[in-house]
């Protein structure tokens, strides 16, 4: 499989201390990279680095090859971020979010109704998103992913605040992605069982 | 040429041959600054116009030329660390502002105590220089503030670089703007645009002065780099092996 | 005396030379402390480490 | 996967996209809106209380207290302008958009002219009555508060994405930014007094406008840069 994501030599300092050096991975489509380890251990600043939020203090992040910092408008219409902070607006409703997500990044509100139907928030489409509980705002960060034909997800810890139908409806949603020639890099604490190719990053 | 330039960038070679100018730096301008301060206070003639007043302009103009020097190094050498990320033209950024600082105010004061025989007045608003000054000191004290308020230095560098650039841009149009202001007032400006007619007498003591000030600037400069470097670089080996030389050995 | 009078001037030019001096002064030694306080804050800190290491 | 260029949408349709969300933003929440005006109305207002009310003196320092207390309106507003982004997390969503930061900054600024400069300005000849300033200044009062406040939004925008990760920002963003505004304040209220003592005006308007078009070319620029920075 052609290998779509690459890391060389990575290393990050925060402050005094030093979150990981010399790290090194490849990952192909199809394929999950799972980046374990404690709390504060830098696995979201490993994957702030991953999507250029965070400058590296050496290393460098390649998507097809290419360093992402040369042609960094190209990697960024390939990737969609999932982050603790659900990134929308409180005072907006769903759908005025997601339309404004459309001018970010190329989305297609098109299928929206069978997506939101399959998160189970289709009732909720009216209501400002901070009347939603914490769970159905991180459904809501899991129709960004969905409507976005992004090939790259990048999601830091995405089973938090979700209860077990949502849980086990994220590993199917990135397997049918993975399938789908994508990939994705993902911070969790728990193990994961998912039958797709996985790498393991642990970070001390 | 090159190959000089590139061995001084790196931080351990720095830390070394600062360490070797600065004294000569500090001798040059020792020698200037003695020989335009007793020439300009004894020996030049008094000025026909403001008589012996005049002798402040020989701490006044380089002070204040100072602090233009002060900011211009500090864009420049910001300009060249966003670019090229050299800490080291982060560090030398770091080290040029509360220089600049100290010379802005300087040539403030020094200007006023000159203005208090002339206009009768501490601060005159209708000279466009000090009043540029004035708002050159804000500039450094919002530069300063900002670099005070990120803990993280490498954050801190990029967020003042940033500063330091739009303030450069903004720097010239400041000047005009004041210079346009004050021209709404009174005309030409009451002190003679050049200041006192300069015969060369008086003109000796204060290239000597501007120089003597700029080696004393330049030395200053190094000598706090020097600690800007030392701090960003505390966690490498040249470091450690030359601040605990003793533990070395064990 | 007259010379340092300078011309009923005396107190304006000698006070702008003073401050000047002081100005000078103080950042030399304001530089030389921010170096000896860097210096010994990271001696503290591998002292710190060379003895729980 | 369709192909790379159908990824991005189309620039136009970014920078609508983000005014949009942030005039619906503004409609939602009318704090926003009104506040700068009443704070504008207060300071002006302020002035003639603590001055006393006598006629030349508020047509002297009429113009200068307008532009003083403008120039505080809008610095007012603008420490919210990236900061309620940055806590929700759609700060991260913008910067790692496809679309070029320095063109979402701009929006950003438009959408704050917009909702605290542009009524800035419609608000402004009520207040100039007050000051019973005479009435052909007030058109010169308008046109130099429209190219100042855009100035100024400008400008902000730079100052409020250098301090936006920071807790006592609202503070620094007044000492960053004022400084940089002071050419926008001279030229502005000398303008207007020029105007009220039938002075020619046009050197004044002509810089504001070119002062105008520099921040439009650089501060989105300078802006996206600070918000990378802030938001590592």
């Amino acid at each position: 499989m052609a290998e779509l994501l690459s890391g060389t030599d990575l290393s990050l300092l925060r402050g005094e201390r030093c979150l990981f050096e010399g790290l090194n991975f490849a990952l192909s489509a199809g394929e999950l990279l799972l980046v374990q380890g404690p709390n504060g251990s830098g696995k979201t600043c490993l994957l702030r680095s991953i999507a250029g939020l965070t400058g590296l203090e050496t290393g460098y992040i390649s998507w097809q090859g290419v360093p992402t910092e040369r042609d960094r408008q190209s990697f960024s219409a390939e990737v969609v971020w999932m982050a603790h902070r659900v990134g929308f607006k409180g005072d907006l409703t769903l759908i005025e979010n997601l339309r404004f997500e459309t001018g970010l990044r190329s989305a297609t509100l098109g299928g929206i109704d069978e997506i939101l139907a399959r998160l189970g928030i289709s009732r909720l489409t009216e209501l400002p998103l901070r009347c939603l509980s914490a769970g159905q705002q991180r459904r809501v960060a899991l129709a960004r992913m969905l409507i976005s034909d992004a090939r790259l997800w990048l999601m830091d810890e995405p089973f938090t605040n979700l209860d077990a139908a949502g849980q086990t409806l994220v590993v199917d949603l990135i397997s049918e992605h993975l399938a789908k020639d994508g990939a994705c890099v993902m911070a969790a604490h728990r193990e994961l069982e998912i039958s797709v190719p996985v790498q393991r990053i642990q970070l001390q | 040429m090159w190959k000089f330039l590139h061995k001084l960038a790196s931080p351990p070679h720095f830390y070394d041959l600062s360490a070797k100018i600065i004294p000569w730096f500090s001798v040059g301008a020792l020698a200037f600054i003695a020989y335009g301060t007793i020439a300009g206070l004894f020996f030049a003639p008094a000025d026909y116009q403001q008589g012996d007043a005049f002798r402040i302009i020989y701490v006044h103009v380089p002070a204040a030329y100072l602090s233009m020097l002060a900011y211009t190094a500090m864009a420049v050498s910001a300009g060249i660390g966003l670019i090229w990320r050299m800490k080291l033209a982060h560090a030398v950024a770091a080290a040029a502002a509360p220089l600049g600082a100290w010379f802005t105010f300087l040539a403030l004061a020094t200007g006023s105590i000159w203005g208090r025989p002339m206009w009768g007045t501490w601060w005159e608003w209708g000279d466009p220089r000090l009043t540029s000054e004035l708002i050159m000191l804000f500039l450094y004290f919002g530069y300063m503030a900002l670099r005070g308020a990120i803990d993280d230095t490498a954050k801190a560098d990029r967020a003042s670089a940033v500063l330091a650039l739009v303030g450069a841009v903004n720097i010239p149009i400041i000047h005009f703007s004041v210079e346009w202001w004050s021209s709404l007032h009174q005309g030409p400006t009451l002190v003679r645009e050049g200041g006192p007619a300069i015969v060369p007498a008086m003109m000796y003591p204060l290239l000597a002065m501007i120089i003597g000030f700029s080696l004393l600037f330049a030395a200053l400069l190094l000598a706090r780099v020097r600690s800007e470097v030392l701090y960003r670089e505390r966690r490498t080996h040249w470091v450690r092996k030359l601040l605990m030389p003793s533990e070395e050995s064990t | 005396m007259e010379l340092f009078a300078m011309g009923e001037y005396g107190p304006f030019v000698w006070s702008s030379y003073f401050l000047t001096l002081v100005v000078v002064i103080v950042s030399a030694v304001q530089a030389r402390q921010r170096h000896r306080q860097i210096a010994n804050g990271i001696r503290q800190r591998l002292k710190a480490e060379e003895t729980n290491e | 996967m369709n192909s790379d260029e159908a990824k991005i949408p189309g620039l136009w349709h970014g920078l609508r996209s983000i005014v949009r969300r942030d005039l619906l933003l503004a409609w939602k929440r009318p704090g926003d809106m009104l506040n700068p005006l009443f704070f504008f109305a207060m300071v002006s207002a302020l002035f003639p209380l603590a001055v006393g009310p006598s006629a030349e003196q508020l047509a002297i320092s009429g113009p200068g207290v307008l532009w003083v207390a403008a120039l505080l309106a809008a610095l007012l507003s603008l420490n919210s302008l990236f900061l309620n982004d940055y806590e929700d997390g759609s700060l991260d969503q913008i910067i790692l958009s496809p679309q070029p930061l320095p063109l979402l900054a701009l929006g950003k600024s438009v959408s704050h002219w917009l909702v605290s400069g542009l009524p800035l300005v419609i608000v402004s000849p009520l207040v100039a009555m007050t000051f019973r300033m005479p009435v052909e200044t007030v058109g010169v009062l308008m046109v130099t508060l429209v190219f100042g406040t855009i100035s100024l939004s400008l400008l902000g925008s730079i100052g409020a994405a250098l301090t936006v990760g920071l807790n006592r920002g609202n503070a620094l963003l007044s000492l960053l930014i004022l400084p940089l505004a002071m050419p926008v304040l001279i030229f502005g209220a000398r303008t207007v007094s020029l105007a009220a003592a039938d002075d020619a005006v046009a050197a004044g308007i002509y810089f504001l406008a070119a002062y105008c078009m520099l921040a439009i070319t650089f501060a989105p620029f300078a802006a996206a840069a600070a918000l990378k920075i802030s938001n590592e």
